[in-house]
């Protein structure tokens, strides 16, 4: 069985959907989601283990055809690192969406609802674990195409979601359009789908403008998917009004997978010894990232809608991983990959704390938290520590993450932009400080609604914030994975020369 | 001479799929009516499914199916693998489109953007 | 359209012709152009044919959506089971040629399988696509009545304003 | 030749109907022509002897999408908002253009066969699908076997929309009616015709 478990982590929750869409009755259907998202956790965690053992890249054939005729599911450092990170959020998120669905969906659709939550999670894993660049193309469509249906199921308390999930479509839909065009481009110029092939054979017609024309509407599509800034527009609206479970989902989740995605094919497949990347790619994402992070830094310091604020100043932490990737370098991407892993976990406890005080009032203001922190303080606390992890202050996960990305600036004698990035994380005290005047230093006005907590409420947002902390304290292992993932991409000194 | 008809051929088939493509992406992005942008969306992708059967055609060739004759070239059969399940993606897609401009005429009465963003502007200032 | 005896006697005649060529689609995939995907489409067409010629409620009576669903998950299960046998038979995921005791028979085999699952769910999932998007216009005649209908609410809404 | 002029007076029609349905403002006309596309398109797709595309494409652009284009239309106003051209748009579909233009001219020639697709990964195909597999359309042993992954995956795509319509349209999670519903201020010329 050990030998099949690439394929079982994807496939268990994709077997599932089915059996969930058939389901009648909430709980069952929650169930059955929850058992299949840990299964698939407890998979990818012996994944990480098994891959960290052998040392090297595990390849799993389907229908045992070899790798170009047939599809790999690939087993690297680098997805290693990425796959408990997706289970991981969809397993915390699930055992969240009971209460938080419940609040906001109506009970007749929870099976379908938890079908569609499956094929989400079991579509971007599968975009991470394949080794093909068609079928990340397939997996894309099967999370995105569900995840529409979730954004727009939160037209139960607002019907602006609507509009949101209708842009993200049309958004979306472009964006895996021009990923499929460049793919077109390179499978011409090459006459292979897989990335490893491709990655061995493009090095032949590297100096066309075709190959480069192929990078760029690859580049352009996950950068649509991504929401790297000024391609951003849709994010805000679709996180904002999706319930509030999805929006704790996919905040975590779905940008990170393409960036992910984009890390696989800049650097896997391209490399960075490919002409005109450095400029093209490099210095383009970095001006992005770095132009993306004060934008969405300020804009969530003029926000007063909690979700808004949180999914502007993911603009922001979007633009951080650009930054990394823009390094082009391995310390560069090994805070890429860093960020990528601890802005799942903060971004993930706040959402869901910030959900459950949604579902009890309706929604979550600056005026509905004021003066919160003596009714709910266990939630309260959860969003101070993921707030300041966003910051980056010393001994959360956050800090790592930006120590890392400022020295990969440093090593390439970046210093205005490593300057930038610290005066843009500085910035974000101001929302951060902004929430928590609100909640601990302003009395609650009356006539305000009275907030509840109970243990099974705020649960899932403190494992979160207990993985934060854990990060920022004991960082030796994640910051090791994170530069082995790295390495995969861009060979250490070492080994390159 | 067929050698530079086929040449010919060649380039203006990709340069006219290109202009196809673009036609739909303006489509796409230019167009306030969300049905337009779902017809445009089909224009675009559409297009891309015939730049990949275009790459696919080898001159003289036939439909791959083999036949049993040695001799006969077949064309190259992936792009169509590839494009039939894109064929399907699109329209899952679309079907997806269009059920959420159902509900989106249904709870705004209209499906212009410009005209929802003018109704949400309103609801912000009376909020 | 339902009063008019022409159409009612084609389709009559076409709906079962109709489903009979989604089967030679389906099953003569291997030999030439078609497949699960092209046969599940007609075969749901035949049955959106029948709706639209003898009346949308009639249809569902032909296709009741309980079983719709079922058929939509058991397409998707039944490819995905074909795809665990490989692997219950000791080779990976969508190993066709171990279902067999002859790796040819094995493929041939796990082909009719999936593409059986894919016929199936395509097929439930237009139909109850048909069945969803009529719904919401119970008031619906489709085709050739559309035009003149849709003119109809757009006039209303004027005068509602 | 003649193939070359069936194809560019197919891909003419095509640039035709497309300019069309974008142009007209009646949607009923903009849904028909865009039906009329994936037809055409579907013709053009058996000139390059995809058959198996073109079935799909003239079943599921022209039957399919046409048919829930008309559902949904019968709850729409049958005109759309006039709109002038967008520069903006216009300007970034011509760039993208541009830039597929130049990279075309590095590409194989059309119907080349030392084309570098016709040369890896297919000949394989070609050759070894009646050894491995036994079925003749060659397109049908990739999509079921080789690439049989792709196909569950597509599958999948087809259930996930059949779970979002059933959600978005047939389920039961509504925005609670508000009372100022009844009828807000007509702006703009919509339903001008």
């Amino acid at each position: 069985m050990m030998q099949h478990l690439p394929i079982l982590q994807v496939l268990l929750p994709l077997l599932a959907s089915p059996f969930a869409a058939l389901l009648r009755g909430r709980d069952v259907a929650w169930g059955l989601t929850f058992v299949t998202t840990g299964l698939a956790f407890l998979i990818s965690i012996a994944l990480f283990f098994q891959q960290r053992a052998i040392g090297e890249t595990m390849i799993y054939e389907l229908g045992n055809w070899a790798a170009p005729l047939g599809i790999v599911y690939v087993i690297d450092a680098a997805s290693a690192l990425v796959l408990p990170v997706i289970s991981g959020i969809g397993f915390i998120a699930t055992l969240a969406a009971r209460q938080l669905v419940a609040a906001e969906i109506d009970a007749r659709d929870h099976g379908l609802f938890y079908a569609a939550w499956l094929l989400t999670i079991a579509g971007m894993m599968g975009q991470v674990t394949t080794g093909d660049a068609f079928n990340i193309f397939v997996f894309l469509e099967i999370s995105s195409l569900s995840a529409y249906a979730l954004v727009a199921m939160g037209a139960g308390r607002d019907r602006r979601a609507l509009p949101a999930a209708f842009n993200y479509l049309i958004l979306g839909t472009v964006g895996a359009t021009f990923y499929v065009i460049g793919l077109g481009l390179l499978y011409m110029l090459t006459g292979t789908l897989n990335l490893a092939d491709l990655a061995e054979r493009l090095p032949h017609v590297e100096e066309t403008r075709a190959a480069f024309t192929a990078m760029a509407f690859i580049a352009l599509g996950l950068f649509l998917k991504m929401a790297l800034f000024p391609l951003h527009f849709w994010l805000v609206p679709a996180y904002a009004h999706a319930p509030s479970a999805v929006t704790a989902l996919m905040a975590s989740t779905a940008t990170k997978v393409s960036v992910y995605v984009l890390i696989r094919l800049i650097f896997g497949v391209f490399g960075v010894e490919f002409p005109g990347i450095a400029d093209a790619v490099g210095l383009l994402v970095l001006t992005l990232g770095i132009a993306g992070a004060f934008v969405g830094t300020l804009a969530a310091i003029v926000e007063t809608d909690l979700k808004k604020l949180f999914a502007q100043s993911s603009i922001a932490q979007l633009g951080y991983m650009a930054i990394g990737i823009g390094a082009m370098s391995a310390t560069g991407l090994a805070a890429a990959f860093l960020h990528l892993f601890n802005h799942a976990l903060m971004k993930g406890a706040l959402f869901l704390a910030i959900g459950m005080i949604a579902a009890q009032a309706g929604r979550a203001t600056m005026g509905t938290i004021q003066g919160a922190g003596k009714q709910i303080p266990i939630t309260m606390t959860a969003i101070l520590f993921g707030g300041l992890a966003l910051i980056g202050v010393p001994l959360t996960a956050g800090f790592i993450s930006k120590l890392y990305l400022i020295r990969a600036l440093l090593e390439q004698n970046f210093w205005l932009l490593a300057g930038l990035t610290f005066i843009s994380s500085a910035l974000a005290l101001a929302y951060v400080w902004k929430i928590i005047e609100a909640t601990w230093l302003q009395p609650r006005p009356k006539g305000a609604p009275v907030l509840r907590e109970t243990a099974s409420q705020y649960i899932p947002a403190w494992i979160m914030v207990v993985a934060t902390l854990g990060f920022g304290i004991y960082a030796t292992p994640l910051v090791e994975a994170a530069f082995a993932a790295a390495h995969v991409f861009i060979p250490s000194v070492a080994g390159a020369n | 001479m067929t050698a530079m008809t086929d040449q010919l051929l060649g380039q203006w088939n990709y340069y006219l799929v290109i202009i196809l493509m673009m036609i739909g992406f303006y489509g796409v992005i230019a167009r306030g009516n969300m049905v337009k942008k779902i017809v445009g969306l089909n224009i675009f992708q559409t297009s891309v499914f015939m730049l990949y059967i275009s790459m696919g055609k080898v001159a003289e060739g036939s439909a791959p199916i083999l036949t049993g004759d040695p001799t006969t070239v077949y064309s190259n059969p992936l792009p169509h693998v590839l494009i039939l399940t894109a064929i399907v993606v699109g329209v899952s897609t679309t079907a997806v489109g269009y059920a959420l401009i159902i509900r989106i005429q249904e709870s705004f009465g209209t499906i212009e953007d410009d005209d929802i963003i003018a109704q949400l502007d309103d609801e912000e200032e009376t909020a | 359209m339902q009063d008019d005896v022409v159409i009612r006697v084609v389709a009559k005649v076409m709906i079962p012709a109709v489903m009979l060529f989604a089967l030679y689609v389906q099953f003569h995939g291997d030999y030439g152009p078609g497949g699960g995907f092209q046969a599940g489409v007609i075969f749901a067409s035949a049955f959106v044919l029948n709706a639209v010629v003898f009346g949308l409620n009639k249809g569902r009576h032909v296709w009741p959506a309980r079983y719709n669903l079922m058929g939509i998950c058991g397409g998707v299960l039944i490819y995905g089971l074909t795809g665990v046998g490989g692997m219950v038979l000791g080779e990976n995921f969508l190993n066709f040629n171990v279902l067999s005791s002859d790796p040819i028979a094995g493929q041939h085999l796990g082909i009719l399988l999936v593409e059986f699952g894919v016929g199936l769910t395509v097929a439930a999932v237009m139909v109850m696509l048909f069945f969803t998007f009529a719904g919401r216009t119970a008031h619906l005649r489709l085709l050739s009545k559309s035009d003149a209908h849709e003119r109809k609410i757009s006039a209303s809404k004027k005068r509602r304003k | 030749m003649a193939g070359f002029l069936v194809n560019a007076s197919l891909i003419a029609l095509l640039a035709l109907i497309a300019i069309l349905a974008l142009r007209l403002h009646r949607l009923f006309a903009v849904v028909m022509l865009s039906g009329a596309f994936s037809l055409v398109a579907a013709l053009q797709f058996v000139v390059l002897d995809a058959v198996d595309v073109a079935f799909t494409e003239a079943a599921v652009g022209a039957g399919i999408s046409t048919v829930l284009a008309l559902a949904t239309l019968s709850l729409l106003p049958a005109e759309e908002k006039p709109h002038s051209i967008s520069l903006v748009p216009a300007f970034l579909a011509t760039l993208t253009g541009l830039l597929l233009a130049v990279a075309v001219t590095d590409l194989p020639d059309f119907g080349d066969a030392k084309a570098p697709i016709h040369n890896h990964v297919a000949p394989e195909y070609i050759v070894g699908s009646e050894q491995a597999i036994g079925v003749p359309n060659i397109v049908t042993s990739v999509l079921a076997s080789y690439r049989s992954f792709d196909t569950f995956g597509e599958t999948l795509v087809v259930f996930t929309a059949a779970l979002a319509v059933l959600l978005i349209i047939g389920g039961y999670t509504r925005t609670p009616q508000k009372p100022k519903k009844a009828k807000r201020k007509s702006k703009g010329g919509r339903n001008a015709g």
